[in-house]
């Protein structure tokens, strides 16, 4: 038998929020008429009690097989209603919702173009409700562990973490041993502790963690599957491992600036100039000596590739404020009658306890000096560093027997390659992009995949840490839930119209289609589809729908717009 | 046992996303706000930077996620008064505030709003002071819960005892919510882990008395542009003090921040940036407006914000490096005097808006909550981390958790990562207590 | 008063992108020596409000556009063009030296800014078997103006075309045909002169239809490859195709040259092309010659003060000159030539040796010169 | 390498025969697609059998299919065997598109590429019987000369008079027709190792003047083409607009049928979508005042636009295909023109070029969205 609509239309008063500009009756008269319609009502609050009470005697006597809610939001109440729903014996799905409040009775106050555009916005979502079908959403179970990638600070803490809640890791990491870039710095700042002290500590945690297995000299070769059903292949020097995971924290950290391609600053050529990196390792090697003896002219040079247009590094590096600061104090400690000169551009300061340390190092007789200088230059035993102090107006020369350029942090050179492996997007500075710059800073658009320490953009010690530890918090959401629910408003594809055109996968931004290798046209994953619609509207063919977002539903929709119903 | 559940004081963006983050996994939430709704700080922000997305676009899902999230139990209006027991076993005593409104009956329709006897006559400090509201009121229309509170200091009976013949509140609330009769309400809760998400105070410019802030009109802080340029704001976005355009708008950084001379002497790292983002929209805003920046040291340090700070020079800001020195009225308009330390010159900028991007300081209410849970305070007043690199966001109390500016200023982003972070922290402590609920198999990974 | 918008000026040529790091003051070569400071300039122009007044700001110029200001600049402000455009408010209003102005005159007159006849210019050719240019033949030979007059500059041409032809390329002149391409008239600010040129220039090398262009000198070069609107044309200095002849093998050195040399970039070449590489490939594919680096080469040459016009302004500070501190320092690597690829820098280098009467301890040459010298 | 195909007492259509013969015979290739001989009319083919290459004419300047089609359909979502294909250059770059929209595939394909002097209308070519000799020489002359060819008084194809692409690239085998005297040699370039396999060895003289014709060739075109777009961009801006320049479709499809990159199995305005209730119809009829009957006819034209238009090479078999002289192919360039050098696009040039309008750019037009 066909199928004939039963609808019942609830129009929402919300006090006066919508009452005061929304003719509420007349809408709800003017419902009553639409094609379909069993039953339209009014009530002053549909989210309360008895509102939803409403609903659900009405589907249950006057048996409704469709509900319509003329109210707010659907983002505030949708779910309300769907729960109402259910809970009458409907389908969650055979719900829809027209929103009068945002999109009437609170951008068009007075007049009737509020009452008018309710109407039009009821009739929609009628038309739509008619051809609405059941959905069933599916939970997928979740595999209790994760898959750390990078076994530096960030990977280690996050590794820490998940496992310290009681999950399984696998933490790989490139090199033969943990700890990354930290490993080779010598003191933090503010605090000036030894940042070896740190590392250590985290690695033996690590090491020691029964539930994290540690692959060093690994290689993540593919990663399959999608949240709660990872499966990652990992090359290590004892074969290739199979690696389930629930989740994916991805901490490949950054790579230093290659100070080669300032030219003008001749480092490589000039045994006097050397890097911050560098800087570290000789201090922590004791004795601060170039060629032999201590210096005694320091000349510290800041921005050597940040915030640096001409070689596409137009971001800054965070960190080699602090950086330069820092290991200007050290050469204060190690070599008390040296001198020492910044030049910056603009000293950015900023975290706790930053700006005390830059007074500190400035009142221990470090000379700041405003300028990013020009070149450097030999001059018999010394290098001279040209510059203009922007302060005097004038060009100076200052003679320099130790340069150090504090270099940037760029993206790792193989951050393309792992963004192909997980499907993920880099910004434009060409570090991976966090799914939305404010609220969502770790999480990436793969869900349960995740972002932690600088493979997302420079970033100092503590704030790495933090970001791992958010990483973490997010990765365990899913593993502690122990399962994830599957959209089920998702894409799917007719084949007989659909030519393998693969625009549609193009524009997907969870992966979740790809070609079909026999029948050669595209298929959907409805577990990573997350129902956004972008590769509908891709699809030259209309072969791809959105379910519950379907081309018959919402051309109804429009149809009952464009046909303006209200008459 | 009870199951484990988690104490988050603050509802600001830190205290939501530490609160959605412990409840998706599972475990209760009490969130207790001390003002009537949620949202903090962030709820009175315009744009972001360096994105320019609409701050009440992308907060206002969260708090509605929070405000609806079954694992979630809202204390709004309400304080932590005393906190006893230890990690995994804290009792919390929780002082709902009396809102003379029935929080179930409330549909908060604004009925009685519109007839209170103040209506439109006292000082929304939401709006910074710069809108009105009546007695009764919600801070703004997308709070969460959406109900309405009865201002204590300012309604005509609960200050003078009477208010007419009748009460024009209660006779105008369709569902009866209206009850002049409550009073404090005490609950106690128990949770296993604490989260201090206290958030921040602005600097009171009133303190730098060289700037005129409170006497020249035209002198105005960050926060109250802010209100300003919001759609939802008291000029529903129009950038215009007393109606007037501004044409001359002069910017001045650092104002309650790296200033030994007002025991300031931190970096408050949002301003430079909020300066940036306000300068773009006075320029989008006030076509043909002349800009000036005054600053220091330009910190654009963020992911994009370099990027943001270029692109905000190229619309033809004018960065000139200087602390002013003070501001005098001159005839129409106001005066900043300062040095530019790239010309070597003393100048004068003429301004008929003067914005004073004010830095962040701890809340009043942070010693008392220090006092309640034993936290350490460091020199500047914010909660003291246990350790400056690897535990920002413990507090060194076992159990109790840091999120946000109430341990340092952060801009969002590290707010909610610091907030995820603690949440991370504290679901660490609540999943010991429940471990054996999880039913994790011990999965090994296939022998190597 | 010589009052420009400031403000318009300034957005039109994105200093407001400018963050005051002093990067070109510092590097500039004639803030060693002048009041010239591109920082301040820019800075000035910023915060004038809306009216900038020039008077006095002779210091403007100094500058030799070496680029050292833009190649460094980390927001891709170019202090060098800004520099230009000024000096076009004062050509504007007349405001220029008479040398200046001469050599503007001279250029639209005679096609030359050194007030030479135009039907001289192919006079240093005239011994040699050079063929006019006609479709058809490879390669365009653009001499360039020094190097067609100045008795300097027209060994250098001579030498090239020797190698050329000892390389069999297939090349050809435009003789009296030859106009100025305008270079110098560009970085002087006579805009309008600099447009009408180019205009004739692509007339004629469209009705010639020319396929590929090498000059004598890197000015030359770098006007029609950046500055003149873009055709099919392919232009390249000569040292380009000197070193593509080399790594053919079409280009043998049967000679032999026992010397040292050090090279000297020229800024048009250098900072402004980035060819650092095919000049030194010339001369150390040349049997018996050392070559050794100063140690300001490449992107860190120093400006020998013969660019931007420079060649008829005196400055205002005549009494240091760049080009005896760029003779010291070759001095100094203890070379017995200076080579470089640029009739400017030929000359200057030149005039300075003499000034420090170092003639017996160095000569300077072109990359030509020495390449003909081993063939 | 540059090669010459010889051709002797001036039989450059026996030569051209030959050496397409010599590819399949030594193996180059198993199959090759090209236009065959049949009565007045030509053929598009696949031919495997050597011998039947003796009817082949890829001289003949007729194109009753965009050549782009038949690779594609030989080629759609799988390499077949090594076959070859000899294609115009408005049919390579169409192939690159359908490449890109994974509807063809390259490999094992060995691209043919011979210069155009232009194509006609299949039904006037058919009315002129015979081709070859007179005919054939003048055409050849024309592309000697870099002129459109004068037979009979007959005109090019719309969209040849205004092609500006008449040359292509990226063919395994370029067969260079314009500029050259052919009856001494066809010059072709050609991949070294399909050189060795048929013993060509690099020509004598090279033939300079190429360039110049083909300049020369493009100059006249661009003229006509810059003339014709201006017009439609006016009628487009004017009154009625759009509607008005398809006010005579008959709603028939042809142009669809006839496009090389409509590349739908089922055109979505055959689809249950674009049915309409007769309320519909009254609805609009009462909104509008009238509504045109049977629907969707410029939103079919509209749409196709907004799916093509961006690919769009200019082949104009639109135009040939409309039984009511619409001028679609012009239309489809004059706004196809503007959306690729909205994007700096240039369609049918490279198959790495991605497609713009689903490619991500982080930082495309970032001020979009922004109150101003």
């Amino acid at each position: 038998m066909t199928f004939t609509p039963r609808i019942g239309v609830y129009i929402c008063h919300c006090g006066i929020n919508i009452a005061a500009n929304v003719d509420v009756k007349a809408v709800a008269k003017f419902a009553a008429r639409l094609p379909g319609v069993a039953v339209a009502r009014d009530y002053t609050y549909m989210c309360s009690d008895p509102g939803q009470a409403l609903i659900k005697t009405d589907v249950a006597e006057l048996n409704l097989n469709r509900v319509v809610v003329a109210s707010c939001s659907p983002r505030m109440h949708e779910p309300t209603f769907r729960a109402a729903v259910a809970e009458a014996g409907l389908n969650p799905y055979c719900f829809e919702m027209a929103n009068i409040r945002e999109q009437c009775a609170w951008v068009h106050p007075g007049g009737e173009a509020a009452t008018l555009k309710a109407m039009n916005l009821v009739a929609a979502a009628v038309a739509k409700a008619t051809h609405l079908q059941p959905l069933e959403t599916r939970q997928v179970p979740v595999t209790p562990a994760a898959l750390v990638i990078g076994g530096g600070m960030a990977g280690m803490q996050a590794a820490l973490d998940i496992a310290e809640a009681g999950f399984q890791v696998t933490l790989v990491e490139r090199a033969a041993n943990l700890g990354g870039h930290a490993a080779h710095w010598h003191r933090t700042f503010p605090t000036l502790e030894s940042v070896a002290a740190l590392v250590k500590q985290l690695v033996d945690r690590v090491r020691a963690h029964s539930r994290i297995q540690v692959l060093t000299e690994a290689e993540v070769l593919e990663v399959s599957g999608y949240v709660g059903n990872f499966h990652a292949r990992v090359r290590h020097p004892a074969g290739v491992a199979d690696i389930p995971a629930g989740a994916v924290v991805v901490a490949t950290g950054f790579e230093p600036f290659d100070a080669r391609r300032k030219p003008e600053f001749g480092y490589g050529a000039y045994p006097e100039v050397i890097t911050t990196p560098d800087f570290e390792r000789l201090v922590a090697s004791g004795s601060v000596r170039v060629n032999g003896h201590a210096p005694k002219q320091v000349v510290f040079i800041q921005c050597v590739g940040s915030r640096d247009q001409s070689l596409g590094q137009p971001y800054c590096s965070r960190i080699c404020c602090m950086v330069t600061a820092k290991q200007a104090h050290l050469v204060r400690e190690h070599l008390p009658d040296a001198q020492v000169t910044v030049f910056y551009m603009d000293v950015r300061a900023f975290g706790k306890g930053f700006e005390e340390f830059y007074d500190r190092v400035r009142e221990a007789g470090v000379v700041y000096r405003r300028g990013n200088p020009a070149e450097i230059i030999r001059r018999g035993e010394r290098v001279v560093v040209r510059a203009e102090d922007t302060l005097l107006s004038e060009p100076v020369e200052v003679e320099a027997d130790l340069v150090v350029l504090a270099v940037g942090m760029v993206p790792r050179a193989d951050t393309p390659a792992l963004a192909g492996l997980l499907k993920l997007a880099r910004s434009a500075d060409g570090f991976f992009m966090e799914a939305h710059p404010k609220l969502r800073p770790v999480e990436t658009a793969m869900a349960g995949v995740f972002l932690a320490g600088c493979c997302q953009g420079p970033k100092d010690i503590s704030e790495t840490i933090a970001q791992a530890r958010a990483a973490a918090s997010a990765a365990m959401i899913p593993l502690m839930r122990g399962r994830v629910t599957v959209e089920a408003a998702t894409a799917f594809i007719d084949e007989e119209l659909c030519a393998g055109c693969g625009q549609c996968a193009a524009v997907c931004s969870f992966a979740a289609l790809a070609l079909h290798p026999v029948r050669g046209v595209m298929t959907v994953n409805p577990v990573l589809c997350q129902g956004c619609g972008a590769c509908a509207t891709a699809c030259p063919s209309g072969a791809i729908n959105v379910k519950h977002f379907s081309f018959p539903q919402v051309m109804a929709q429009i149809g009952a717009l464009v046909d303006e119903a209200v008459a | 046992m009870t199951r484990p559940a988690a104490l988050v004081i603050g509802g600001g963006i830190a205290g939501i996303q530490a609160a959605l983050d412990i409840a998706d996994a599972g475990f209760k939430v009490y969130l207790v706000e001390r003002s009537p709704s949620l949202g903090g700080r962030m709820s009175q922000l315009d744009k972001t930077f360096p994105t320019l997305d609409c701050s009440a676009c992308i907060l206002t899902p969260k708090m509605v996620d929070a405000g609806r999230h079954p694992d979630i139990e809202l204390f709004t209006y309400a304080e932590v008064t005393g906190v006893s027991g230890e990690a995994g076993r804290f009792q919390a005593q929780i002082k709902k505030k009396p809102r003379y409104v029935d929080v179930e009956k409330c549909r908060g329709c604004g009925l009685c709003a519109e007839a209170c006897r103040l209506s439109g006559r006292i000082a929304s400090d939401f709006n910074a002071g710069m809108g009105k509201r009546a007695a009764i009121y919600v801070p703004f229309p997308q709070a969460v819960p959406l109900v309405y509170t009865v201002d204590p200091e300012a309604c005509v009976y609960l200050t003078r005892g009477v208010c007419g013949k009748t009460f024009k509140c209660q006779e105008a609330c369709p569902s009866d919510a209206i009850d002049f009769t409550q009073k404090d309400e005490m609950v106690e809760v128990e949770v296993g882990a604490i989260v201090v998400a206290t958030g921040f105070d602005v600097f009171d410019a009133r303190r730098k008395p060289k700037f005129g802030y409170g006497v020249y009109p035209e002198v105005i802080t960050t926060l109250e542009f802010e209100r300003l340029a919001s759609a939802s704001g008291p000029t529903l976005g129009k950038i215009a003090l007393n109606g007037r355009r501004p044409q001359k708008v002069v910017f001045i950084q650092c104002v309650g921040s790296r200033d030994k001379s007002i025991g300031v002497p931190y970096c408050s790292r949002v301003c430079c940036m909020a300066v940036a983002k306000q300068a773009h929209l006075a320029h989008d805003r006030l076509p043909g407006a002349q800009i000036t920046v005054f600053y220091m040291d330009v910190r654009a340090f963020g992911k994009g914000s370099e990027e943001f700070y270029d692109r905000v020079r190229q619309e033809g800001i004018l960065y000139r490096r200087g602390n002013p020195s003070e501001i005098i009225r001159r005839g129409e308009h106001v005066v900043v005097r300062a040095e530019d330390t790239l010309l070597g010159e003393p100048v004068e900028v003429e301004a008929d808006l003067v914005v004073l991007a004010v830095g962040l300081q701890p809340r009043p209410g942070a010693e008392a909550l220090a006092g309640m849970l034993h936290l350490k305070r460091d020199d500047d007043g914010f909660f003291q981390e246990s350790h400056p690199k690897l535990r920002t966001m413990e507090s060194g109390v076992p159990g109790v958790f840091l999120a946000g500016c109430c341990q340092s200023p952060k801009d969002i982003p590290d707010t909610v990562a610091q907030a995820k972070a603690a949440a991370s922290a504290a679901m660490i402590l609540l999943a010991g207590s429940r471990r054996e609920h999880l039913e994790i198999e011990d999965l090994r990974v296939p022998a190597l | 008063m010589l009052q420009i918008e400031s403000r318009p000026f300034a957005l039109e040529h994105g200093l407001f992108a400018c963050i005051q790091c002093g990067k070109c003051t510092g590097g500039c070569p004639m803030a060693l020596k002048t009041k010239l400071s591109p920082r301040t300039v820019i800075y000035r122009l910023l915060v004038a409000g809306n009216g900038f007044d020039l008077e006095g700001r002779e210091e403007l110029w100094d500058c030799t556009t070496c680029s050292t200001c833009y190649s460094r600049c980390p927001k891709q402000v170019n202090p060098m063009e800004m520099i230009i455009a000024l000096r076009g408010a004062f050509v504007e209003k007349g405001r220029v030296h008479p040398n200046v102005k001469a050599a503007f005159e001279s250029t639209f007159r005679h096609g030359n800014p050194l007030t030479m006849p135009r039907e001289e210019r192919r006079a240093w050719a005239k011994d040699l078997s050079v063929k006019p240019f006609e479709t058809g033949v490879e390669y365009l030979y653009y001499v360039g103006c020094t190097p067609a007059y100045d008795p300097r500059g027209q060994q250098v041409a001579r030498a090239l075309v020797r190698v050329l032809q000892a390389a069999e390329v297939n090349f050809g002149i435009l003789g009296e045909h030859e106009n100025c391409c305008a270079s110098e008239v560009r970085r002087l600010g006579e805009v309008g002169l600099f447009e009408m040129l180019v205009e004739e220039n692509t007339g004629l090398f469209h009705e010639l239809n020319v396929g590929q262009m090498f000059t004598t000198s890197p000015h030359c070069f770098n006007v029609f490859k950046n500055d003149y609107p873009k055709s099919g044309m392919q232009v390249q200095h000569y040292t380009q195709v000197l070193a593509g002849l080399v790594e053919r093998g079409a280009l043998k050195f049967t000679g032999k040259l026992e010397k040292t040399v050090t090279y000297h970039d020229p800024c048009y070449l250098g900072k402004h092309n980035g060819i650092f590489d095919e000049p030194r490939a010339v001369l150390k594919s040349i049997p018996g010659l050392k070559l050794i680096e100063m140690d300001r080469s490449r992107e860190k040459s120093l400006c020998c003060e013969g660019g931007g016009g420079r060649m008829w302004l005196e400055g205002t500070n005549p009494n240091v000159r760049l080009a005896q501190l760029r003779v010291q320092e070759a001095l100094a690597t203890g070379a017995e030539i200076l080579a470089t690829a640029c009739p400017f820098c030929l000359l200057t280098l030149d005039e300075a040796v003499k000034h420090v009467q170092a003639e017996e301890k160095i000569r300077v040459m072109d990359i030509a010169e020495l390449a003909a010298a081993a063939l | 390498m540059n090669a010459v195909i010889p051709v002797e007492n001036g039989d450059v259509l026996a030569a051209m025969r030959g050496f397409l013969r010599q590819l399949l015979e030594t193996g180059v290739v198993e199959a090759l697609y090209v236009p065959l001989e049949n009565g007045e009319a030509i053929v598009p083919a696949l031919v495997a059998a050597p011998a039947q290459l003796a009817g082949a004419n890829p001289l003949a300047p007729v194109m009753p299919i965009n050549g782009a089609r038949a690779v594609s359909a030989l080629t759609n979502k799988q390499a077949p065997a090594k076959i070859g294909a000899v294609l115009r250059a408005c049919e390579m770059r169409a192939l690159v598109e359908l490449v890109k929209l994974q509807q063809a595939t390259l490999a094992g394909v060995v691209l043919i590429g011979v210069d155009c002097a232009g194509t006609y209308e299949v039904a006037e070519f058919v009315k002129r019987r015979a081709w070859g000799g007179e005919r054939l020489s003048e055409y050849l002359s024309a592309a000697r000369e870099g002129r459109d060819p004068l037979i009979e008084g007959i005109t090019l194809r719309p969209a040849c008079q205004m092609c500006v692409q008449p040359t292509p690239t990226g063919a395994d085998i370029q067969v260079h027709l314009l500029g050259a005297d052919l009856t001494r040699g066809i010059p072709v370039t050609l991949r070294d190792e399909i050189a060795a396999r048929l013993g060509l060895s690099a020509p004598v003289g090279e033939t300079a003047d190429r360039a110049v014709v083909v300049e020369k060739l493009i100059a006249i075109r661009a003229q006509v083409r810059e003339k014709e777009l201006t017009a439609i961009k006016e009628r487009m801006a004017s009154e009625g607009g759009l509607a008005s320049l398809f006010a005579a479709c008959l709603r028939c499809h042809n142009c669809m049928t006839a496009c090389p990159l409509c590349y739908c199995k089922t055109c979505l305005f055959k689809t249950a979508a674009f049915e309409h209730k007769p309320e519909h119809y009254l609805s609009a009829a009462r909104r509008k005042g009238a509504t045109r009957m049977l629907g969707d006819t410029l939103l079919f034209h509209v749409t196709r636009m907004n799916h093509m238009s961006a690919s769009c090479v200019s082949c104009g078999m639109c135009t040939s295909a409309c039984p009511t002289g619409i001028p679609v192919g012009a239309i489809f360039s004059a706004v196809g023109g503007q959306v690729q050098s909205a994007f700096g696009y240039t369609p049918g040039r490279s198959v790495d070029e991605p497609l713009p309008l689903i490619t991500f750019l982080a930082n495309e037009w970032a001020g979009i969205g922004e109150e101003k």
